[in-house]
C-alpha cells in the first residue's frame, strides 16, 4: 500500500469452523497486505481470530474441522489457496516462516536443538551450502544464544525460555524469508527477556528486511515494534492505521476504548476507561457491527448492517458507521 | 544415566528380596494345610510325618527355616520337591525355555503388529481402517484369552484339524498358543498407540514442524512416533506381569511344558519348595523386563538420560 | 492457539455426546437386567439335573429342543440358565473387588496426594513394593492359603488392585491442590476434611466413574480367568469361567458348552468398554486416562 | 485516614529444600524463594510489589496469607504474628485477610455452583442464619456487577472476566479488611482487565480495604499502587512510593525493568535492554545477587551482600551505588 511492492495481500478471506452446534466463523471476510519490510502488528483480544488468520496464511488450519472457504491469499501474487501440499510445504519454513506462542512447548523435548534447526536446511534442500552442524551454529550465532558451538547439541530442556524462543526465532529466520509470522512470541517471556526478543526481531529484521506480520494482545509491544497496526475484532479487520495515527488518533471505538483501557507507565489517571460487555460469540455472530452492542456511539443502523471499509487517509482505514455515508442519516 | 540405572537395578533387587520374604512367610506360616499330609497315604503313622518333617527342616522355628532357607538359596540350593523329590530349582530351570519362546514371541507380536495398525489408526484418524480397526480391538479386549484358546483349538484343532493342541514340538505347535496369548496385547496396544499418536498429533511442536516445512511422512516417523513411544513404553511395564498371567493360562490349555503349567500343578500339590523357585523366577523375570524399559526409557527420553 | 484449542476440545466433547454408544448400553441393559430377573428368566435351576436330556445341543441343531434353548451339559444341566444365573456371580465378584481395592486406593490415594511429604512418600514406596510384587504371585499366595473359592479371588483382587487406583488419584489430587480453588478454600478457612471431601473428592468422580466402569469390564475377564484355572469359585456354581472350564473336556463333542458362555463374557465386557470409552470422551476430553 | 499499620514484614525468610534419590531422599540444595525481605503497608494504601517469574512474588503472598510457614523472620497483621498463628486464632485470623488470585479459571471450584462459592466463606465461618447467608452471596453479586438471577449457574458458565468478578465477591464475603491480590489481571484481556482494574479500585475505596497486589506488569502496579517494592531472586531490591519509583528509579534493576516495560506509545522508545537471564534460584550469585547482569557493577558488588537504605523518606534501595 505505501510501499511499491506488496508481498503479501489477503482478499476476502474466510476460514471457518464446523463444530456440531453451528460454524464458528473465526476469521470472516477479511483483507490487508504486508510490503517488504514492513513490520505489521496484528492487534485483538484472545478469540478475535488473529491466530487463525496466521494459520490460514500457513496453510496449516487445524484439519478437518476447519477451512479457509473464501478469499484470495496472495504471496508475490500468486495464490496460496490453490497450491497443493507439496508446494505449501516448501513454501513453509524458506519463504514464509513463523514463530508460535510457548517456546517451551514448541520445541520437541526430546530432540536435539541440532536436528530440529537442521531440519530447516534439510528439507528444503539447502544441505549442499556447507555442513550441517555449522549451519547451525551459525543459526544459534546469529540469535546470540552464548557458547553456540557447545549448546548446539543440547536439548531443548536445557534451555531456558528465552533461548528457547531465540532458538525458534533463528529456526524462522534460517532461509532468509520474505515473510515472517510472529504469533504472540513475547507473551510467555518474562519482561526483561521479552525486551531482549523484541530487539532480536527488530535487528533481524533490519538485517534481512523480511516483513513481519506480529500478532498480538499487547499495545505495548505494537507501539514499540510494528510500523502499521491492524485491529482485529470477533473476526473481523476494523481499523487499519499506520502506528502514530493508531495511537495519536485512533479512529473505531473499539479501537479508541482498547488505547485507553490500557494503563502506561507513569501516565497515573485515577481511573481506566473501560468497554463494558464482553465480545460476541463466533458461532452466531451478530449480523450488523459486532462492536454495536458494546459500543457506547451505537446507532440503529449499527445492529442491522455491517459497515463498509471507509478511507480517512491514504492508508488509514475504519469500519464504523460513523464514518460511512449511511450512518451520518 | 547410569546412577539412574543403578538406581532402578537395586530397587530391582529390594523388590525380589521382598517378594522371596512375603512369599516364605505367607506359605509357611500362615498356610493351614501341613504339607507332609499331602505327601504321606491318609494311615501314615505320625511319627513317619514327624520324621518327613525333619527330612525336610520344618520342625524348625519359621524364623531359623527362613534362615536355611536364605542361606541355601545363595549357593542355588532351594530344596527338594515334595512331589518329585528332585531339586525344585533343576524343575524350573528345566521348563524355563519353553515358557521364555511362549511368552517373548507373543510380546513381540503384540508390540509390533499392535502398534504398527495403531500408529496407522493414529494418523489416519476417521478412515475406514480406523473404524475397523477401533472395533475390532475393542472386540479383543472384550474375549479372555483363554476362551480365544478353546474357540481355536474347537476349530482349527478340532473341526479343520489344521493345527496340534497340545504339546511342544515344532513350529505348528506354536501357532494356536501364541496368536491366542497375542489378541488381547494386540489390541490394547492398538487403543493404546492410537490415542498417544493423536495426542502428539495435536502438540505445538508438531505444528512448529509443518511451519518448518517437514515432509508429513518425516514429522510422523521422527517427532510424532518418538514422542508417541513413551507413553507405549510405560505400559509395556505394567503389561509383561499380566503375560506371565496369560502364559500360566495358555500354557495350561495347551499342555505346554513350561513354568505356568508347572505352578498350577505344584500349588494344587501343595509342593511348597517348586512354587518359591517359580516365584522367585517370575518376579526376576519381572524385574529384568521392567529395567530393560526403564533402559528404553533413557533411551527415548533425554530428560532422563541428563537427569 | 487457545481458542483454536477450545474450540478442539468443545468439538471433541460433543461429537462424543452425540456418539452414544446404543449397542454398549443395550449389552449392559441386557447384563442387569439378566442380573436382577435371572431368577424369573431362567427356565431352570442353575443346579438342576435333567437326566433325560444329557448332552443335548441347542435348539437348531439336530437332537435339540425347545426345552433347553442352548443345549445341556453332560450332567444335563440347561446352559441357558446357568448362564443367566452366572451373570450374578461375574457381577458381584467384580463389584466387590472394585469395592475393596476401590476403597483402599482412593482413601490412601487422597492421603497422599493432599497431605504430601513423608506420608506421601511412605505410600508411593510401598506402592512400587507391591505393584512389583507380580499379581499371579498374589493370586498364588492367596489361594494356597485359603482355598480356590470366590471368596479367596476378592481378597486376592482386592489386596493387589489398589496401587493403581492410589497414583491416579493421588496424581489427580495434586493436580487438583495446585489449583487457585483449593488454595483459595484454604484462606476461607475450610478444614483439610472439608476440602478433601467438598472440594478434591467431587472434582475426581468423573475419573473414577470412568475408571471403574472400564475395570468392571477386565475383571469380568480376570475372574473367569481364575475361575477357568480353578482358581476361583467351585463347582457346582455356574461361573462362566468355571463353565468352560468344566465343558472343556468334551470340548470334541458338545462345542456349546465353551461356545456361549464365552460370548457372554464377550459381550457382556463389550457392553462395559463401550460405554466406558464414551464416558471417557464425555467427561474428560482431556483424555488423562488412557 | 490514619496511618495505622496494617501489615508489617520484617526479616522475611522462606527457604525450600531441595531433595533427590529414589528410595532415601537427602537434601541437596535449598532455594531462597523470599530472602530476608522486609516491608510494611499501611491501613488503606496499597503495596504492589513486582518481579519476574521465580522472583518470590508468590511465595510472599502464601506466607502473608498463613499457607506457609516462613523460615523466619515476622509477619505481624494488625498486631498478629502470622507465623504463631495456630487452629482457633488462625481461623480468626482468615477473616481479616482474604485473597485474589490469577487464574479465574482455575480459582472456582467447577463442580459448585457460583451462589456456593461466594458464600462458602461465610459457611465456614458460620455468620448468620442460612437465609442470611444466602441473601449475602446475592447481595455480594450484584456488588461486583453479576446479575443475582445467574447465581444458580455453574462457573463454566462465565467468561474470564466475569470469573474474577465472582472470586473478588468471594473475597469480600467475610468483610475483611485486607486483600491479597496475586497476578488479578494478568489472564485477562485488556478491555477486561480495565473492568477489574477499576473494580477493585472502587472496592478498595468503599471498604477502605489494604490490598497487596503482586504483579510482574509494572504498568498495573503502577496504576493502582500506593507504594511499591521490587523483586529480584528472593530479594526487595527496591521500596518506594509509587509516583517517587517512576521519577526517580535507583537500583539499576529498577531501571532495567522500567526500561523494558514496552509502552503503548510509540514516542517512547525502548531503551536500554538488560542482557543475561535470571539465575537459578538455586544456586544464586554471591554477593549482590543481581551483579552479573548490572550496567553499574563494581568489584565489590560480587562479595559484599547489601542492607536496605533509606535515600529518601519512604524510598529504599539494596544497592551499593547508594549505600553512602
Amino acid at each position: 500500500m505505501q510501499t511499491s511492492e506488496n508481498i503479501l495481500e489477503l482478499k476476502g478471506v474466510k476460514t471457518y469452523f464446523s463444530t456440531t452446534k453451528g460454524v464458528v466463523k473465526a476469521v470472516d471476510d477479511i483483507s490487508f497486505s504486508i510490503g517488504r519490510g514492513e513490520i505489521v502488528g496484528l492487534v485483538g483480544e484472545s478469540g478475535s481470530g488473529k491466530s487463525m488468520t496466521s494459520l490460514s496464511i500457513m496453510g496449516l488450519v487445524p484439519q478437518p474441522a476447519g477451512k479457509t472457504v473464501a478469499g484470495e491469499i496472495l504471496f508475490h501474487g500468486e495464490d496460496l489457496l490453490k497450491k497443493n501440499d507439496e508446494q505449501m510445504r516448501q513454501i513453509r519454513g524458506d519463504k514464509i516462516s513463523m514463530i508460535l506462542q510457548d517456546p517451551m512447548v514448541s520445541l520437541n523435548q526430546i530432540l536435539s536443538v541440532k536436528y530440529q534447526i537442521g531440519e530447516v536446511f534439510r528439507y528444503h534442500d539447502k544441505s549442499i551450502l556447507g555442513s550441517l552442524k555449522e549451519m547451525c551454529i551459525g543459526v544459534l550465532k546469529k540469535v546470540k544464544v552464548p557458547s553456540p558451538e557447545l549448546r548446539v547439541n543440547d536439548y531443548p530442556f536445557q534451555f531456558s525460555g528465552g533461548m528457547c524462543q531465540r532458538t525458534i526465532i533463528g529456526m524462522g529466520i534460517a532461509n532468509g524469508p520474505d515473510l515472517l509470522i510472529a504469533d504472540e512470541p513475547t507473551t510467555a517471556l518474562d519482561v526483561t527477556i521479552q525486551a531482549q526478543v523484541l530487539q532480536l526481531m527488530k535487528q533481524v529484521q533490519e538485517e534481512t528486511n523480511a516483513a513481519i506480520l506480529m500478532i498480538t494482545h499487547d499495545l505495548g509491544t505494537v507501539a514499540q515494534l510494528c510500523t502499521r497496526v491492524l485491529v482485529m475484532y470477533a473476526g473481523r479487520i476494523i481499523e487499519k492505521a499506520p502506528v502514530n495515527t493508531f495511537y495519536k488518533n485512533p479512529s473505531h471505538p473499539y479501537a479508541i476504548g482498547l488505547i485507553k483501557s490500557v494503563p502506561v507507565l507513569g501516565r497515573k489517571s485515577d481511573r481506566l476507561y473501560s468497554i463494558e460487555g464482553q465480545p460476541p460469540n463466533l458461532l452466531n455472530p451478530p449480523t450488523g457491527c459486532r462492536f454495536a452492542a458494546r459500543c457506547e456511539q451505537a446507532m440503529p443502523i449499527c445492529t442491522q448492517e455491517y459497515p463498509p471499509e471507509v478511507s480517512l487517509e491514504a492508508d488509514h482505514q475504519v469500519s464504523c458507521w460513523l464514518f460511512a455515508e449511511k450512518g451520518e442519516q | 544415566m547410569q546412577r539412574y540405572i543403578i538406581k532402578r537395578f537395586l530397587f530391582g533387587l529390594l523388590t525380589i528380596f521382598s517378594t522371596i520374604t512375603v512369599v516364605f512367610f505367607v506359605m509357611r506360616g500362615l498356610n493351614p494345610a501341613d504339607p507332609t499330609a499331602i505327601m504321606l497315604p491318609p494311615d501314615a503313622t505320625p511319627e513317619l510325618q514327624q520324621r518327613l518333617k525333619v527330612k525336610f527342616g520344618l520342625d524348625k522355628p519359621l524364623i531359623q527355616q527362613y534362615g536355611i532357607y536364605l542361606k541355601n538359596g545363595i549357593v542355588g540350593d532351594f530344596g527338594e520337591s515334595f512331589r518329585y523329590s528332585e531339586p525344585a530349582l533343576d524343575l524350573v530351570v528345566e521348563r524355563i525355555p519353553a515358557t521364555l519362546q511362549l511368552t517373548v514371541s507373543s510380546l513381540f507380536f503384540s508390540v509390533l503388529i499392535g502398534m504398527i495398525v495403531g500408529i496407522t489408526s493414529g494418523v489416519k484418524r476417521d478412515s475406514l481402517f480406523d473404524r475397523v480397526g477401533r472395533q475390532l480391538s475393542l472386540i479383543g479386549m472384550a474375549v479372555p484369552s483363554f476362551a480365544i484358546a478353546l474357540f481355536f483349538i474347537l476349530t482349527f484343532g478340532v473341526m479343520w484339524r489344521i493345527f496340534p493342541i497340545s504339546g511342544r514340538g515344532g513350529l505348528d505347535h506354536f501357532v494356536l498358543p501364541v496368536v491366542s496369548m497375542s489378541l488381547y496385547g494386540i489390541a490394547a496396544f492398538i487403543r493404546l498407540s492410537r490415542s498417544s499418536m493423536i495426542e502428539v498429533l495435536k502438540s505445538e511442536y508438531v505444528v512448529m514442524a509443518h511451519i518448518k516445512g517437514v515432509p508429513k511422512i518425516k514429522i510422523i516417523l521422527v517427532h510424532a512416533l518418538k514422542n508417541g513411544c513413551i507413553p507405549v513404553i510405560t505400559i509395556l511395564g505394567l503389561v509383561i506381569p499380566g503375560l506371565v498371567m496369560g502364559s500360566v493360562v495358555i500354557e495350561t490349555i495347551f499342555s505346554w511344558p513350561g513354568v505356568g503349567n508347572l505352578v498350577m500343578v505344584s500349588i494344587f500339590a501343595r509342593d511348597y519348595p517348586v512354587v518359591q523357585v517359580i516365584v522367585i523366577f517370575i518376579s526376576i523375570l519381572i524385574v529384568m523386563s521392567n529395567l530393560m524399559v526403564d533402559i528404553l526409557y533413557a533411551y527415548l527420553d533425554p530428560r532422563i538420560r541428563y537427569q | 492457539m487457545d481458542t483454536l484449542e477450545a474450540e478442539g476440545s468443545v468439538e471433541a466433547k460433543s461429537r462424543a455426546r452425540n456418539r452414544i454408544p446404543y449397542i454398549g448400553l443395550g449389552f449392559i441393559s441386557i447384563f442387569l437386567f439378566v442380573v436382577i430377573f435371572g431368577q424369573w428368566v431362567a427356565p431352570y435351576d442353575y443346579d438342576y439335573w435333567d437326566m433325560a436330556n444329557i448332552t443335548q445341543p441347542p435348539v437348531w441343531l439336530e437332537g435339540g429342543s425347545w426345552e433347553h434353548i442352548l443345549g445341556t451339559d453332560p450332567l444335563g444341566r440347561d446352559v441357558l440358565s446357568r448362564i443367566i444365573h452366572g451373570s450374578r456371580y461375574s457381577l458381584a465378584i467384580a463389584l466387590s473387588c472394585i469395592a475393596v481395592y476401590g476403597t483402599i486406593g482412593i482413601i490412601l490415594g487422597l492421603i497422599s496426594g493432599f497431605l504430601g511429604g513423608n506420608v506421601d512418600m511412605g505410600i508411593m514406596r510401598l506402592c512400587d513394593l507391591w505393584m512389583g510384587l507380580p499379581p499371579i504371585i498374589t493370586a498364588i499366595l492367596v489361594v494356597s492359603v485359603m482355598g480356590p473359592s470366590s471368596l479367596a479371588i476378592i481378597v486376592y483382587i482386592g489386596l493387589s488392585g489398589w496401587p493403581g487406583y492410589t497414583r491416579i488419584v493421588r496424581g489427580e489430587t495434586m493436580s487438583l491442590a495446585q489449583n487457585d480453588f483449593i488454595r483459595l478454600a484454604r484462606v476461607a478457612g475450610c478444614s483439610k476434611f472439608r476440602i478433601i471431601t467438598s472440594h478434591i473428592f467431587p472434582n475426581i468422580v468423573n475419573t473414577l466413574t470412568i475408571l471403574i466402569t472400564l475395570d468392571i469390564g477386565g475383571l469380568i475377564i480376570l475372574t473367569a480367568t481364575l475361575s477357568f484355572l480353578g482358581l476361583g469359585t467351585q463347582p457346582p456354581s455356574p461361573d462362566w469361567g468355571l463353565m468352560m472350564n468344566e465343558g472343556r473336556q468334551y470340548i470334541t463333542y458338545a462345542w456349546w458348552l465353551i461356545v456361549f458362555p464365552g460370548v457372554a463374557i464377550m459381550f457382556a465386557v463389550l457392553g462395559f468398554n463401550l460405554v466406558g470409552d464414551w464416558l471417557r470422551d464425555v467427561l474428560d476430553p482431556k483424555q488423562k486416562l488412557r | 485516614m490514619t496511618k495505622e499499620i496494617s501489615i508489617e514484614v520484617k526479616g522475611l525468610s522462606k527457604h525450600f529444600p531441595v531433595t533427590s534419590g529414589v528410595i532415601f531422599s537427602k537434601t541437596v540444595g535449598v532455594v531462597k524463594a523470599v530472602d530476608n525481605i522486609s516491608f510494611s503497608i499501611n491501613h488503606g494504601e496499597t503495596l504492589g510489589i513486582v518481579g519476574e517469574s521465580g522472583c518470590g512474588k508468590s511465595t510472599t503472598a502464601n506466607l502473608v496469607l498463613g499457607l506457609d510457614k516462613p523460615t523466619s523472620g515476622q509477619i505481624i497483621v494488625q498486631g498478629e504474628d502470622v507465623a504463631k498463628l495456630k487452629g482457633e486464632s488462625l481461623f480468626k485470623f482468615r477473616r481479616k485477610v482474604q485473597a485474589v488470585f490469577q487464574d479465574p479459571f482455575r480459582s472456582l471450584n467447577p463442580r459448585k455452583k457460583i451462589r456456593h462459592i461466594v458464600s462458602e466463606p461465610l459457611m465456614v465461618h458460620k455468620v448468620g442464619s442460612s437465609w442470611q447467608i444466602k441473601q449475602k452471596a446475592l447481595e455480594l453479586l450484584e456488588l461486583v456487577g453479576i446479575n443475582p438471577q445467574r447465581a444458580d449457574l455453574y462457573p463454566h458458565e462465565f467468561s474470564g472476566g466475569q470469573r474474577q468478578r465472582i472470586a473478588i465477591a468471594r473475597a469480600l464475603s467475610l468483610n475483611p479488611s485486607i486483600i491479597i491480590l496475586d497476578e488479578p489481571v494478568s489472564a485477562l484481556d485488556v478491555s477486561i482487565q480495565a473492568q477489574i482494574l477499576n473494580l477493585l479500585m472502587d472496592l478498595r475505596e468503599k471498604f477502605s480495604l489494604t490490598f497487596l497486589i503482586i504483579s510482574h506488569d509494572l504498568a498495573v502496579v503502577e496504576h493502582v499502587s500506593t507504594h511499591i517494592g521490587v523483586m529480584y531472586l528472593g530479594r526487595i531490591v527496591e521500596l518506594s512510593p509509587a509516583a517517587e519509583l517512576y521519577k526517580n528509579p535507583l537500583h539499576p534493576y529498577t531501571r532495567a525493568l522500567l526500561a523494558a516495560s514496552p509502552v503503548a506509545d510509540p514516542d517512547v522508545k525502548l531503551k536500554a535492554v538488560l542482557e543475561g537471564e535470571v539465575p537459578s534460584p538455586m544456586n544464586p550469585p554471591t554477593g549482590c545477587t543481581f551483579h552479573p547482569r548490572c550496567p553499574d557493577c563494581k568489584p565489590e558488588c560480587k562479595s559484599r551482600e547489601h542492607k536496605m537504605h533509606e535515600i529518601t523518606p519512604g524510598h529504599f534501595v539494596s544497592c551499593l551505588n547508594f549505600s553512602s
